[in-house]
């Protein structure tokens, strides 16, 4: 928790970086899975990078208005904001750049300014489909934030605070002194939001390919769409390791790097995979069934952690 | 039926409560401390041998105003209703020869006899409101015998007016002349007890008070028998 | 006695008077039930009055003062309130006059254009 | 010093002359009428003035030349000449309107006219029983011969029942008159007083009964008064005015005078009736359209009031007693004569015809005052007497009666207010006249003019300790006087008071008191700034928006209970008035008012029982009353009144409805400042008197499921509106439940947090109500779907609004951030993370309807219609700036606001606050730097805009439609806009949140209690002999109950 | 003796008054108040208030009679035209 250096900059600007690769690793991996799942071959491991790197080459921008300019930067000024507002590694200088500024309310409010940009660039593109698909999300996010804020309530109740850094460390010391173990409870109940946050099936309505392709940046190409997919790639990552940081004892610093980098895509990896197994496993709900699905199991669960943390700690 | 078992109850308990004076009633054997100053002082202070006059008109002279005033507020109404729902007169049958006679035969006798009464309102029974009354008979007798004649409010109303004005400018005289004397009948000598002309004003004020309510009452029946002033003489 | 039997007469007048005045639908009829009731008060008001042996309140030489009156002060009232009486009763009338020639009904449950 | 006597004898001379004058021209007995009159008015005027000023004495007047017993003896004192005035004047002014049927009358109505005051002069002057009873007989004469003064069917049968239930009822008076006589041998009042005793009180008490029951009944006592409201309702207005202002008066003090007399052996029947007739009225008059007969029962009520406050004062020996019973006379018949003789000028009787007087604007301000007065809100003598009333009753527990007599009043507001709305906003018929002349407009000025006048004195005269801004009050009355002017000059004026006063008022403020203080001032000069684009004369706007103003400042300035609540009615009234001026808001206005009132009521009895418990009225006697019996109960009694103000949930049906229908720069005012009141009071009391329960119920923990609850529904519910006012209407709500939320957590985090929510609140929602009131003006309609791609129309006021829903919805790197962060601290402080997650729901929610507000308005297709809006108005979007300003300041250094606030709060509790490193504010359990965050969000947004720029710097702008749509170029922009039931998958979800739990509640208290006053209004059948039958039901039932048998 | 006197007239008083209320016939109403009040005008005379007794006859019982009927008289032409 120390104030600014301007090192930090370089930090902050590494671990864009770091997390855009490995990002789009996990990306190819997951399509990988995926498409083994369905007996399909898939995509190449590195196909993520060549989409990527051919959007942002893609030199036929044309734009609808200031805020659908401004949108793609507000998205990715969200992403990023999260990534390094948020211990990657615990005690890692390099992978805590500037997570003083704030604890975990800030995180998860940060989240939303992404979501916010999004929704007006592409509301400012005048297709409807970006609206619609903006409407779906909004509404998707505000069912399952509920479970996954009471989980958030459960633990700091537990750890008695609310600080990132200091819940990991709480969790230090062994498997069972993870999240996971010592409040079962509110790590169900954050893990079924989770799966909604990653707008995977079969919560990914949002997106759904049959009528809305691509979800709000219906209009968005070129650049734009880079920068869009950017900021795809280091989004599922940091939210994975919030969850991580929160639930799963976090990544804490080893003496040995590998080690470090092994746990930590260890940790990622099976998080995120969660997502990815549920959703090959179940059809798409509609969004009003997701929200009674949400305010359903997911908010008793939260309840029950939220009271049981009460009573316990 | 119902309703008339149920007001006969109403009532009976309205009794019951008027009742509840009656056991402790029993006639009085001596006056109150004012009645009996009325009877005790009374001759001597007003002059008037009569006590219920003196009380009437001077000890609780401003009833009788009062009094006067509901007469008059009463005729006014009275002319009021009629003034505003004016409707053609029909004639009506003559009173019958008998009666026509007996009324030219009666008619001074009867206001003259009113006339005493008012006069002699300190003296003996009677008064004002009697004297008054006596006299709106003879009227009515009048309007009987001759139910087409034209009787207007015009003189009445002036009798009426002016006995009134001065009956309250006479009152108001007191105040002039004596402390807190508003209708005190003393502004005028006492005069000799038990003569007609003593006791002060209080003839003076009954008279007044006669030819009032006479002139009052009058217009009351003639109003009611169908008259306007449109019509009058 | 006496005054306790006027006093009963008297009080008997009024509820004769409250009957005539709350059962008869006629307003002729109520009127004269009110004339009833005021006639039943007067008699109540003199009975208050009365005293036993007591003669009329006029003292025609002075040298009676001392002797045995009855209250000079009910027959006073009383005196004010017949006439009172005879004002509302005229009025009444004239009331009744003109409402039956308005509606050509003495029936005074036909009044009833205001209500509620 | 002229007798007294001579009022009776100039009236009596004169009418007894007038017959004299049957056949002349009728303008010379008129002449006379008016002379007389007036000179019993000066007669008594000078009487008052020399009794009232201590230069002459009360008097006794004899006559006849003896003293009394011996004679009939008059007094007059001050009451008696107080009361004089106000019968002699209330008939001059009568007079004066009744010219018009001099002619057909012929001198039959003058002459009842004057004998009908001097029969009120004797009324109130005499000290005889039977006198007394002469004089109410002259009275019932006279009264009933003006009733008839057209004659048409519906006076004679309204006149006879007066006449015959005038007859039962002197006939047991009479009775009761002579009893009494029979037991104490006399007739003078005041000797039998001084012989009253309880051997003589047994003995005599069938007389003295009849006395009382006669009395009571001449004042028509509930059920009992058939009769009474067929005369308001058949007779010409203007004698229904001296009856309703004359009549009762002299009866009722006559009544008194009987009381007295009776050594107050019947107060507790007075008082049982009194109250029934005030709460029966009021009810009964709920169903009453016909104006007249509505004035008839609510006169009737406050006779009932009267009667109450009297029997009262008796019974609990409230101090102040004659101030308190003459002030609500008084007041009752200035205000009630008004109406009437405004009734006189419109001429229609139903309620529903009464638009007619906007023919002449100017007439609403008299029916304003006497609405106002009648319903007892300040600056009217009815005020301080039934503040008077309810304390003294609280200090010896009476609290029962406090309680009738509040709802009693708010059932009286509701038929009264609703009939200003019609008044005031119902069109009426070109065609329609009013009777605008000389004689009946004076009057109706003269008694404004003395309402307000007494108004003055009452409040100068008053007890409590004055704290009040007479500087801005005073600006009231000189922006009423000044309405001609145009309405800039009047905006300079207003706000040239309010700076002056304002600069002084926020730097003496203390304490929190200094954050509204600032909100309160700050908020009024800015929101007023749009009046300047106004154009016209604005009528009744800046009187209005100086009160409300008037009214806010004074609650910071209040030092005790009556200075707050004093302030909190003015400012109720004026917020009133404003809303009541937007176009469809008479439905609004009025549930505004109602819930208003009601709250403050709650208020008069939580400060009441305050009072009662610690003996002070002083606003410090909360922090004591934290340790008296039923702290609970005030405290509940306390925060409903405020949270009524607040709209939280189940008390904020009024909210949505009045803000939306509002005018553009009155909705911000309304909205964005007037809440905070609630929020101020509320603090207030939960800072003053701590945790407090009701039995095992701890309040703050309802409080805060009702805060939540509030925050959630409000926030679905905005999210599901069409009309934008609405939905920010809603929000509003929303906002203020986190505040409630904030306060009831008892902590200085929690009462921190619930400081910054109103500062931002403030802050943003006077912004975009100013942006989307503009945007409504522009394109003509409140409906977002009607909008959209008004981004490059209005460029600003996107910009202000796109700013504002960041802040409000509290994304980190503006400032509505540090309110959320701060709550989440105080949350976990107190282990109510129940209540947070739901905060936290709403919260979330909350960006449903943000980002439906500006992409429904602002993105999406631009509609064919709107190609040529223009963006707002220069004094639209000046406000707007300045604040966004202050929102930006406090982006980038949210310490320079929550450390002086935090400050502050350390006072009271210092448990759990802040503490700062730098710009780093740590709590308890977590940390925050604003403005880190605030840099690291500009660099990466900086960066990444470069990149994109330098990297697409070719970009090409292209037309409205280049999309694809289906294959195709949508050619219209409808097709593409989506807008209409945005979010109707939520709804098929979450539909149960709107279902109206609140409106179906309130919906059925309201039809509950008109089918009551249907059902029982029946008792009035109209029938002359069934009310006497009821009287002499009444006369029996009432002698078993207070004597307990035969 | 004068008791008894009073009482059979008291007795009449009321008589006169409940038939009065009774008759199914206007004018014998009004005629039999007018009665009550003579009756009781004399009961007034018995109390020794010859003044009040003078009253009742002339005003309570006389003009109050005769009012009546030409207000019945009136009501009763009004019905013919």
């Amino acid at each position: 928790m120390d104030g600014f250096s301007y090192n930090k900059i370089l930090f902050a600007a590494l671990t864009i970086f770091f997390t855009i690769n490995y990002g789009l690793i996990l990306q190819g991996i997951i399509g990988k899975i995926y498409a083994r799942v369905g007996r399909r071959i898939g995509i190449r491991l590195f196909q993520p990078y060549f989409n990527i790197i051919r959007q942002w080459a893609t030199r036929s921008a044309i734009s609808h208005g200031v805020m659908y300019y401004l949108g793609p930067v507000f998205r990715f000024t969200g992403g990023a904001g999260i990534l390094i507002f948020t211990p990657l590694i615990l005690d890692a200088p390099l992978f805590n750049s500037f997570t003083y500024a704030g604890d975990v309310v800030l995180v998860s409010y940060f989240i939303f300014l992404g979501t916010l940009g999004m929704a007006l660039g592409g509301g400012e593109a005048g297709h409807p489909y970006s609206a619609i698909a903006v409407t779906r999300g909004l509404a998707q996010t505000a069912a399952f934030e509920i479970s996954l804020m009471l989980a958030i309530y459960s633990i700091a109740v537990q750890y008695n605070t609310i600080s990132i850094t200091e819940i990991i460390r709480a969790q230090q010391g062994g498997v069972l002194n993870w999240t996971l173990f010592t409040n079962p409870i509110a790590t169900a109940a954050a893990m079924l939001a989770f799966l909604g946050s990653m707008m995977r099936s079969p919560f990914d309505v949002v997106l759904a390919p049959q009528e809305i392709p691509v979800g709000p940046p219906t209009e968005y190409q070129s650049q734009f769409l880079a920068m869009l997919m950017t900021n795809r790639t280091i989004f599922p990552v940091a939210k994975t390791v919030l969850y991580v940081n929160l639930f799963f004892g976090g990544v804490a610093l080893y003496d040995s790097y590998l080690l470090t980098f092994v746990v930590f895509f260890l940790k990622t990896f099976f998080v995120y995979l969660w997502s990815v197994f549920v959703g090959v496993s179940f059809p798409r709900f509609r969004v009003d069934q997701s929200i009674r699905f949400f305010i359903k199991w997911p908010l008793l669960i939260g309840v029950i952690a939220v009271v049981a943390a009460n009573i316990r700690y | 039926m119902v309703k008339k078992v149920f007001i006969l109850l109403m009532i009976i308990l309205t009794g019951l409560i008027l009742w509840s004076f009656v056991p402790g009633y029993e006639s009085r054997t001596a006056l109150p401390e004012v009645s009996a100053h009325y009877v005790e002082k009374g001759p001597e202070e007003l002059g008037a041998a009569n006590i219920v006059t003196a009380v009437v008109v001077t000890y609780r002279g401003l009833d009788t105003l009062g009094e006067v005033t509901i007469l008059f507020a009463a005729s006014a109404v009275v002319g009021l209703l009629i003034h505003l729902n004016k409707n053609e007169n029909k004639r009506r049958r003559e009173g019958s020869e008998i009666l026509r006679t007996g009324t030219a035969l009666l008619f001074p006798l009867i206001l003259l006899f009113g006339i005493y009464v008012f006069i002699n309102g300190h003296l003996t029974p009677g008064g004002g409101f009697q004297g008054g009354a006596i006299i709106a008979s003879a009227v009515v007798l009048q309007v009987l015998a001759y139910p087409n004649r034209k009787i207007g409010h015009g003189l009445l109303s002036v009798i009426e007016s002016l006995s009134g004005f001065t009956y309250v400018l006479l009152g108001a005289a007191g105040v002039f002349l004596t402390v807190n004397g508003f209708l005190d009948n003393r502004i005028l000598p006492l005069g000799e007890y038990g003569s007609l002309l003593s006791a002060g004003l209080i003839p003076v004020i009954y008279t007044l008070v006669g030819l009032k309510v006479g002139s009052e009452l009058s217009s009351v029946v003639i109003s009611l028998n169908g008259e306007s002033e449109e019509e009058q003489l | 006695m006496t005054g306790t039997i006027a006093l009963i007469t008297g009080i008997l007048l009024v509820l004769i008077g409250l009957w005539g005045i709350l059962t008869n639908r006629d307003i002729i009829r109520m009127i004269v039930g009110f004339s009833l009731f005021d006639v039943g008060i007067h008699i109540i008001m003199l009975s208050i009055g009365y005293v036993a042996g007591g003669t009329a309140p006029i003292i025609e030489n002075l040298s009676d003062i001392g002797k045995s009156y009855v209250d000079p002060v009910p027959q006073a009232l009383v005196l004010t309130a017949i006439v009172i009486g005879l004002g509302i009763t005229a009025f009444m009338l004239t009331y009744a006059v003109n409402m039956y020639e308005k509606k050509g009904t003495l029936e005074i449950d036909k009044f009833e254009e205001l209500k509620w | 010093m002229v007798d007294p006597i001579y009022l009776i004898v100039i009236a009596l001379a004169t009418a007894f002359a007038l017959g004299l004058f049957r056949k002349a021209p009728s303008l010379l007995p008129y002449g006379l009428t008016l002379a007389a009159l007036a000179v019993m008015t000066v007669i008594s005027g000078s009487w008052a003035y020399g009794i009232l000023s201590g230069s002459l004495e009360g008097t006794d007047i004899f006559t006849a030349g003896f003293t009394p017993p011996v004679s009939i003896n008059l007094y007059m004192g001050s009451l008696e000449a107080v009361l004089l005035l106000l019968v002699n004047l209330t008939a001059l002014m009568t007079a004066l309107v009744l010219r018009k049927e001099v002619k057909d009358t012929s001198v039959y109505m003058l002459m009842l006219l004057l004998v009908f005051v001097m029969g009120l002069n004797g009324v109130i002057m005499t000290r005889d029983l039977f006198n007394l009873f002469v004089f109410i007989e002259i009275v019932s004469i006279a009264s009933a011969g003006l009733i008839a003064l057209r004659s048409n069917l519906e006076q004679l049968g309204a006149g006879f029942k007066f006449v015959i239930a005038g007859a039962l009822t002197s006939g047991f008076m009479l009775i009761g008159i002579i009893f009494t006589y029979y037991t104490t041998g006399s007739l003078n009042m005041d000797v039998i007083a001084s012989q009253m005793s309880p051997a003589l009180a047994a003995t005599g008490y069938t007389g003295l009964f009849l006395i009382f029951i006669g009395m009571i009944m001449e004042l028509k006592p509930f059920p009992v008064n058939g009769w009474g409201l067929d005369t308001y309702e058949a007779s010409v207005p203007a004698v229904s005015a001296l009856v309703a202002a004359g009549t009762t008066s002299a009866m009722f003090y006559a009544f008194l005078k009987t009381s007295y007399m009776s050594g107050g052996l019947f107060v507790q029947a007075a008082a049982v009736i009194g109250g029934m007739t005030f709460i029966g009225m009021n009810v009964l008059a709920l169903q009453q359209d016909k104006s007249r007969r509505l004035l008839g029962y609510s006169s009737i009520a406050q006779i009932g009031l009267a009667v109450l406050a009297y029997a009262l004062v008796a019974l609990y020996r409230i101090e102040n007693g004659e101030f308190i019973v003459f002030a609500l006379i008084l007041t009752h018949a200035l205000a009630k004569a008004l109406l009437f003789w405004l009734a006189g000028i419109v001429g229609k009787d139903s309620i529903h015809d009464w638009g007619v007087i906007k023919k002449k604007m100017i007439l609403i301000a008299p029916f304003a005052v006497a609405v106002s007065a009648l319903l007892g809100l300040p600056p009217f003598p009815s005020f301080f007497a039934k503040w008077d009333l309810v304390m003294g009753l609280a200090a010896r527990g009476g609290m029962v009666w406090i309680i009738l007599i509040l709802s009693g009043s708010l059932l009286e507001a509701v038929y009264l207010m609703r009939w200003f709305g019609n008044a005031f906003k119902d069109s009426f018929n070109e065609e329609d006249t009013l009777d605008w002349r000389f004689g009946t407009v004076l009057p109706v000025f003269f008694n404004m003019t003395v309402l307000l006048a007494l108004g003055y004195l009452s409040a100068s005269q008053s007890s409590f300790s004055m704290g009040f801004n007479w500087i801005l009050l005073g600006a009231v009355a000189v922006l009423m006087v000044l309405d001609f002017l145009p309405g800039i000059i009047k905006n300079l004026l207003l706000m040239g008071a309010i700076g002056y006063y304002g600069y002084g008022f926020v730097m003496a403020a203390e304490s929190y008191r200094s954050v509204f203080a600032w909100i309160f001032a700050l908020g009024a000069l800015i929101t007023l700034l749009p009046g300047f684009g106004v154009k016209g004369k604005r009528m009744g706007f800046y009187p209005s928006a100086a009160l409300m103003f008037a009214g806010l400042i004074g609650l910071i300035e209040a030092v005790d209970f009556m200075g707050f609540f004093l302030s909190w009615e003015i400012m109720t009234l004026g917020s009133y008035f404003l809303i009541l001026r937007g176009k469809d808001s008479k439905p609004h206005a009025l549930s505004y008012m109602l819930f208003s009132l009601g709250g403050a009521y709650l208020l008069m009895t939580g400060f009441a029982m305050t009072y009662a418990g610690t003996g002070s009225i002083a606003l410090g006697a909360l922090v004591k009353a934290a340790i008296i019996p039923h702290s609970g109960i005030i405290f509940a009694l306390l925060a409903v009144g405020f949270m009524t103000k607040m709209a939280s949930a189940g008390l904020h049906i009024w909210l949505p409805g009045a803000h939306a229908e509002a005018e553009t720069d009155v909705s911000p005012m309304v909205s964005g400042i007037l809440l905070k009141a609630g929020v101020f009071g509320l603090l207030m009391t939960a800072i003053s008197m701590g945790e407090q329960s009701i039995g095992p119920v701890s309040l703050p923990y309802v409080l805060s499921w009702v805060a939540v609850i509030t925050a959630l529904v409000a926030n679905y519910m905005a999210a599901m509106q069409e009309d934008a006012k609405r939905l920010l209407a809603y929000s509003s709500i929303g906002q203020m439940g986190y505040a409630l939320f904030g306060i009831s957590l008892m902590s200085h985090l929690g009462w921190l947090s619930a400081l910054v929510i109103s500062i931002v609140h403030f802050i943003y929602k006077v912004t975009l109500f100013l942006a989307i009131g503009s945007v409504a003006k522009r394109t003509g309609t409140r409906n977002m779907y009607q909008m959209g791609g008004l981004i490059t129309k209005m460029p600003f006021t996107f910009f202000s609004v796109l700013i504002c829903i960041i802040a409000l919805s509290g994304i980190p790197p503006l400032a509505g951030f540090s309110g959320k962060w701060i709550v989440y601290n105080a949350v976990l402080e107190k282990r109510w993370m129940l209540q947070g997650a739901v905060a936290g729901a709403a919260g979330i929610i909350a960006f449903l309807y943000l980002f439906r507000l500006i992409f429904a308005i602002f993105l999406g297709q631009l509609k064919d219609n709107h190609r040529k809006v223009k963006e707002a108005p220069f004094f639209l979007i000046l406000p707007q700036a300045l604040l966004l300003g202050l929102v930006m300041f406090f982006s980038f250094l949210p310490g320079s606001l929550l450390r002086p606030v935090g400050e502050i709060l350390e006072e009271f509790t210092t448990a759990g606050a802040l503490e700062w490193q730098g710009n780093m504010a740590i709590s308890d359990y977590g940390y925050w730097n604003g403005v880190a965050v605030m840099w690291v969000f500009m660099a990466l947004f900086a960066v990444f805009f470069l990149i994109l720029t330098i990297n697409g710097r070719r970009a090409q702008w292209i037309k409205q439609f280049n999309i694809v749509f289906a294959a195709e170029r949508p050619a219209r922009p409808e097709t593409t806009h989506f807008s209409y039931n945005f979010f109707a998958p939520v709804r098929k979800a979450l539909g149960f949140l709107e279902y109206p739990f609140t409106t179906n509640f309130w919906n059925r208290v309201s039809d509950f209690l008109h089918a009551v006053a249907g059902f029982c209004r029946r008792i009035y059948t109209g029938n002359g002999q069934t009310y006497l039958l009821q009287m002499v039901i009444f006369v029996v039932l009432s002698y078993m109950l207070t004597k307990g048998g035969f | 003796m004068t008791d008894i006197i009073f009482l059979i007239i008291a007795l009449f008083t009321v008589t006169a008054a409940l038939y009065a209320m009774l008759t199914k016939d206007r004018t014998v109403s009004v005629l039999s108040a007018g009665a009550a009040g003579l009756f009781a005008s004399i009961l007034f005379l018995m109390m020794a208030a010859p003044d009040v007794a003078m009253t009742e006859a002339a005003i309570g019982s006389g003009l109050t009679t005769f009012i009546f009927f030409f207000a019945l008289r009136k009501i009763r032409s009004s019905r013919n035209g």
